[in-house]
């Protein structure tokens, strides 16, 4: 396992936010310019990945879905080799083969991404009993949408993490968009935390759009977990802010329902926070930009300056 | 005639017979965002934007079907039948006969598939075989806009479930639709070349690749005959054999994994039925034993080629 | 649709049970005796689908799955073609090709049976979604397991009624066993009906082995599905006497559970009850004990007589 | 060597890798009921009834597969299979490939299939050439004790997804099992019977069919090799391709339905490898393309019989 970059001050997760949010503008900039795969963006749900990684400690692993960026960019990932696996290219994290959809990397703990809608969560209850079984000390959190919530297998996963006591962090992203259906269409409650209470499992819903509750939740949950080795459902209620797949012009989006969300961009939202707190100067918030800015640029250089994989491994690493 | 796009083909053959038919009513993730056009004039009811859950999409489209309604549902991508197998082969292929036939299942089953977009085989996975194994089902799997829309009304006036496979390699073509009412029926090939030394017999994207090899062979005074199945199940074997009695060689051709495909049931009906006639043992192409690449170099390399076609019938005709 | 049974007075109640149980013993004990394919029978639960089925009208249809026969008698099948069907015989409700497992009667409105646990629910919506846009007056009763409770096909079942607001009486038989396993290894909670609020339905649980208590929530429960047009919730308490398939030598059963659930048999709580309050004579009783067992073997004598089905017919009613 | 039954051959197998390997463990409905020696050998940890949810049961396996288990899972049979189908072809098959290699799915997915208990098609349904066309799985269905032992150890031991079918036509014979451990590898057919002038390929139950009609034959000077397959994936080509070359005629029988089974891939093998040697054409026996009934008369006719087997070996011996 690599050291993990820190997340530990206000200022560091800002700076992770921001990386997101650049390392994911570029994205779609470039999906717009030069037709390169589209992404599932994660714009306005930067606090809710945060959050959550920066509870977790580096024996913790992950899972998450089509819309990872955010989660493996907070875990540490290098943002060209990830923005070659975007492009195809050979030195992503999975040598290409996976592009934007399904980027696992274990080597920071972040396993078996899949872009199978609740594929996730069908995945964690097994890695979760490797941990306990393995004596491994690292808890699992599965990152998954309000649209997987109304997969089956949602419950069938809580209900046997219920049972088996699997310690499972269970996160739902509620961003209220499921592609191109509003969340409203698609179940009467509000909510997905309204679940756990059924399965006998801790459950809260946390603001997602503001970091430092996200993470005071999360460790609270995350503790929870520790303490019982029980699962725990976590809710972050948060926004999609763009398109589901790039480029996406928004048309069926309710124009006062996502000015009313961007008016509470959760990137904003702490750098006025801290500015006014004096937890950031100026200077510091210009300083990070400025770093923002050359990463990602660098990790575009990275990425297409990496060689296309060869198709004479088109059927390699299929079987072990 | 005009020249639309499949997407436009599938819209009309939407539209022609829900006008028709007040039974017939299209549900699916996203189907009445996507097409407000259906919902003005059909009305919320008849186009239902659903859940994000394949099993119960499938499910409700099965019971509708068996009680009076003709219901057409989008999976969206093929992988995502993984979670909607049980309704559509234990439920809508099997009931039927399990209950003495007490019961009908209209309906259409409509889901993307093949290379094109670069994304992976959780969203590129050629499962057409899977249904044509599957009793109490039918598969078509069209290569031109009017074969689209013909073949999908013919699939929702059929009074069995009709799984609908589209290539989304192919949705960007433009081509030919006879105006006005015209139905292709199912369980029919149509010969796309006529030629005297070969048979290629394919279905969907690789039709036109085969064609464009018919086209380079014919420069070597090589005549192949392209036959372009269309329906998978049921099959049109006269028309195979006929060629194939004319022409003694035969090559099919298919994206989906070679091992255990459609060619093979093919190949062996061509063995079994024409092997008095075989000038030359029968030749299969298809994608390799492995899941098809995200990276568009990858995922591209997968489907067989013109190259690779040319080069099975000049190896045929050399066997001579 | 041929007139259903009388269920209005209780000694109606009494004798729709004592024809499930003697017809179910008289299966099991033929299971035993000549190696007819088992049963799963329904020895105790025999109040929950008496109660439940009376509170329905000739326009309501019926789901049921693998244990199916007091819902298929109580709403007035022929013990003669169900035994028939039970054996394979031709003269079964499904010609014997569904054996005992998924026996449908459309002409009583037994539909679409489905043995794969939660088949039915995947398919009930689907008959309400006829029910509803075809403008028909019944509602749909979906009987169904706890076992099938753990299927994620439950969940996403009762969220599409809630969401696109179905008229559906879910009826969980909760019989406490999932085959060999027993509810409590399976789920935190003891009761099914928590989830109705979960997903903004009505919800209840009643003593599944007091059929006035069962036909009293169920009144209540399809009054209010008719005034709301909303799906309800509803669990029946009971437990599953015998064992899973005849024959089944319950070894795994606690014998204490066993016994305390025996003592509240729900034909002998209603008997005694009735003979107690003078609704019952025991001349009476006698009497429906006769007609009992005429009827039975008069079932057994005619599935016996029916012709075996024939191989020639192997590939009929498989399309339609 | 000891006579065993296949079903204690199976319970042999897994106590010994149990005993072997602590990482192996049995997960499924009613596992831990059924094999009561197993729980108190190793534990009820390693031995573990489930809730009755296959999608689950089998992402569990998956997950934890890829993160240091190596679970067999119980699936039951083999149409319950189309609950987990996402998790076992979309997961378990997929992932280490679009991964980049990065993760292994050591696990065994155990089903039971054919004819044998009057059960009709919703249990009785012969998937095997799904799973054999599905990259990064691999298939096996032995046929006797001796192999069901030796093969399941081999999966066991196997770092990929193994679907590991048990035909229950097989499972009340007993047959000799080496004592100790003996491995019979993944990928190796065995002749079951040697003859010079014609091949019968099969697997599972109709490899006893094949025998019977071999013995037939045999008594009219007719020597016919039977091949059992024992692994559909990987497939072991050679062996059949050297029976075929000293034949020159095969005769390729499964219960499955004909239409679109193993027996299309092996007669189009045939046809491709061994064109030049065949002096009749391939022929393939198998299940019509129809759901198995349960009615037992249907479901005994369902299957290629010894008279069927004989009748094709004759046709093929007549045009020579
Ligand atoms: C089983 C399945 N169905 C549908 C899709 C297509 N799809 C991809 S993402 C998505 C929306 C998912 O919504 P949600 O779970 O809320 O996650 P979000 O995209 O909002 O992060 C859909 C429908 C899929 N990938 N898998
Ligand atoms: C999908 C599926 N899994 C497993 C089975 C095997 N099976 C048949 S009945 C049963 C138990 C069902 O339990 P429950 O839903 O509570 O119904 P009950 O039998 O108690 O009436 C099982 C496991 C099946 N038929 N279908
Ligand atoms: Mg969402
Ligand atoms: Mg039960």
């Amino acid at each position: 396992m690599s050291p993990l970059p820190s997340l530990a001050r206000p200022a560091d997760r800002l700076e992770a936010m921001l990386l997101i949010r650049a390392y994911e503008l570029r994205l779609a900039a470039l999906a717009a310019e030069t037709g390169i795969p589209g992404t599932c963006s994660a714009v306005g749900q930067e606090a809710a990945a945060v959050g959550v990684v920066s509870a977790l400690t580096g024996d913790d692993l992950i899972l998450t879905n089509h819309r990872s960026a955010g989660h493996l960019l907070a875990r540490g990932a290098d943002p060209g080799r990830m923005m070659a696996e975007v492009m195809g290219r050979r030195d992503g994290y999975c040598k290409g083969r996976s592009g934007s959809l399904h980027i696992s990397a274990r080597e920071l703990g972040v396993v078996l991404t899949s872009t199978i809608v609740g594929g996730e969560l069908s995945l964690a209850t097994g890695v979760a009993l490797s941990q306990t079984m393995l004596g491994r000390p690292g808890i699992v959190a599965c990152f998954f949408g309000d649209g997987a919530a109304c997969e089956g297998i949602f419950h069938e996963a809580l209900n046997l993490a219920a049972v088996w006591k699997l310690p499972i962090l269970f996160v739902c992203e509620n961003n209220q968009w499921q592609a191109f259906v509003h969340r409203r269409e698609t179940m009467l409650a509000e909510h997905i935390s309204g679940f756990a209470a059924a399965y006998g499992v801790g459950g809260a819903t946390v603001d997602g759009n503001d970091v430092e509750a996200v993470r005071a939740a999360a460790l609270e949950a995350v503790e929870s977990i520790r303490a019982s080795g029980r699962p725990f459902l976590l809710e972050t209620a948060t926004y999609r802010m763009r398109g589901h797949l790039e480029p996406d012009d928004q048309h069926y989006v309710d124009a006062g329902e996502l000015a009313a969300w961007r008016a509470r961009d959760p990137i904003a939202q702490l750098r006025s926070r801290l500015l006014a707190a004096g937890g950031l100067t100026d200077g510091e918030a210009d300083a990070i930009d400025a770093r923002i800015a050359a990463r990602v640029a660098a990790a575009e250089d990275f990425a297409l300056a990496s060689p296309w994989p060869d198709p004479a491994g088109l059927a390699d690493d299929v079987y072990a | 005639m005009e020249q639309i796009s499949i997407e436009r083909a599938i819209g009309q053959a939407l539209a022609e017979e829900m006008r028709r038919d007040a039974r017939v009513l299209l549900l699916g993730e996203g189907v009445a965002t996507k097409r407000p056009e259906l919902v003005a004039e059909f009305g919320p009811a008849r186009v239902r934007n659903t859940p994000l859950a394949e099993a119960i999409i499938a499910g409700t489209a099965v019971g509708a079907a068996a009680t009076g309604l003709r219901p057409v549902i989008d999976l969206l991508f093929a992988p995502f039948l993984s979670y909607a197998m049980d309704a559509l082969v234990n439920s809508a292929g099997k009931l039927r006969h399990l209950s003495g036939g007490q019961f009908e299942f209209p309906l259409v089953a409509i889901a993307m598939t093949g290379a094109g977009w670069g994304v992976g085989s959780q969203h590129n996975h050629n499962l057409e075989a899977w249904f044509a194994h599957a009793p109490g089902l039918k598969v078509v799997m069209p290569s031109t806009p009017a074969d689209f829309k013909g073949l999908l009304k013919s699939a929702i006036r059929d009074d069995n479930p009709v799984l609908y496979f589209v290539d989304i390699g192919l949705l960007q073509q433009a081509g030919e639709v006879p105006a006005g009412e015209s139905l292709v029926p199912l369980g029919r090939a149509a010969i796309a070349r006529s030629g005297r030394d070969l048979s290629l017999v394919s279905y969907a994207k690789t039709v036109p690749v085969c064609l464009e090899a018919a086209a380079r062979l014919a420069a070597d005074g090589i005549e192949a005959e392209v036959i372009d199945l269309r329906s998978i199940k049921p099959l049109d074997l006269g028309t195979v054999l006929d060629s194939v009695r004319r022409t003694g060689r035969v090559v099919v051709v298919h994206e989906a994994n070679r091992s255990f495909g459609v060619g093979a049931e093919l190949a062996a009906l061509v063995a079994e039925h024409a092997f008095d006639v075989l000038k030359a043992r029968p030749l299969r192409l298809g994608g390799p034993d492995a899941p098809a690449a995200a990276s568009i170099p990858l995922e591209q390399a997968y489907v067989p080629s013109v190259g690779a076609v040319c080069e099975a019938a000049r190896s045929l005709l050399r066997c001579d």
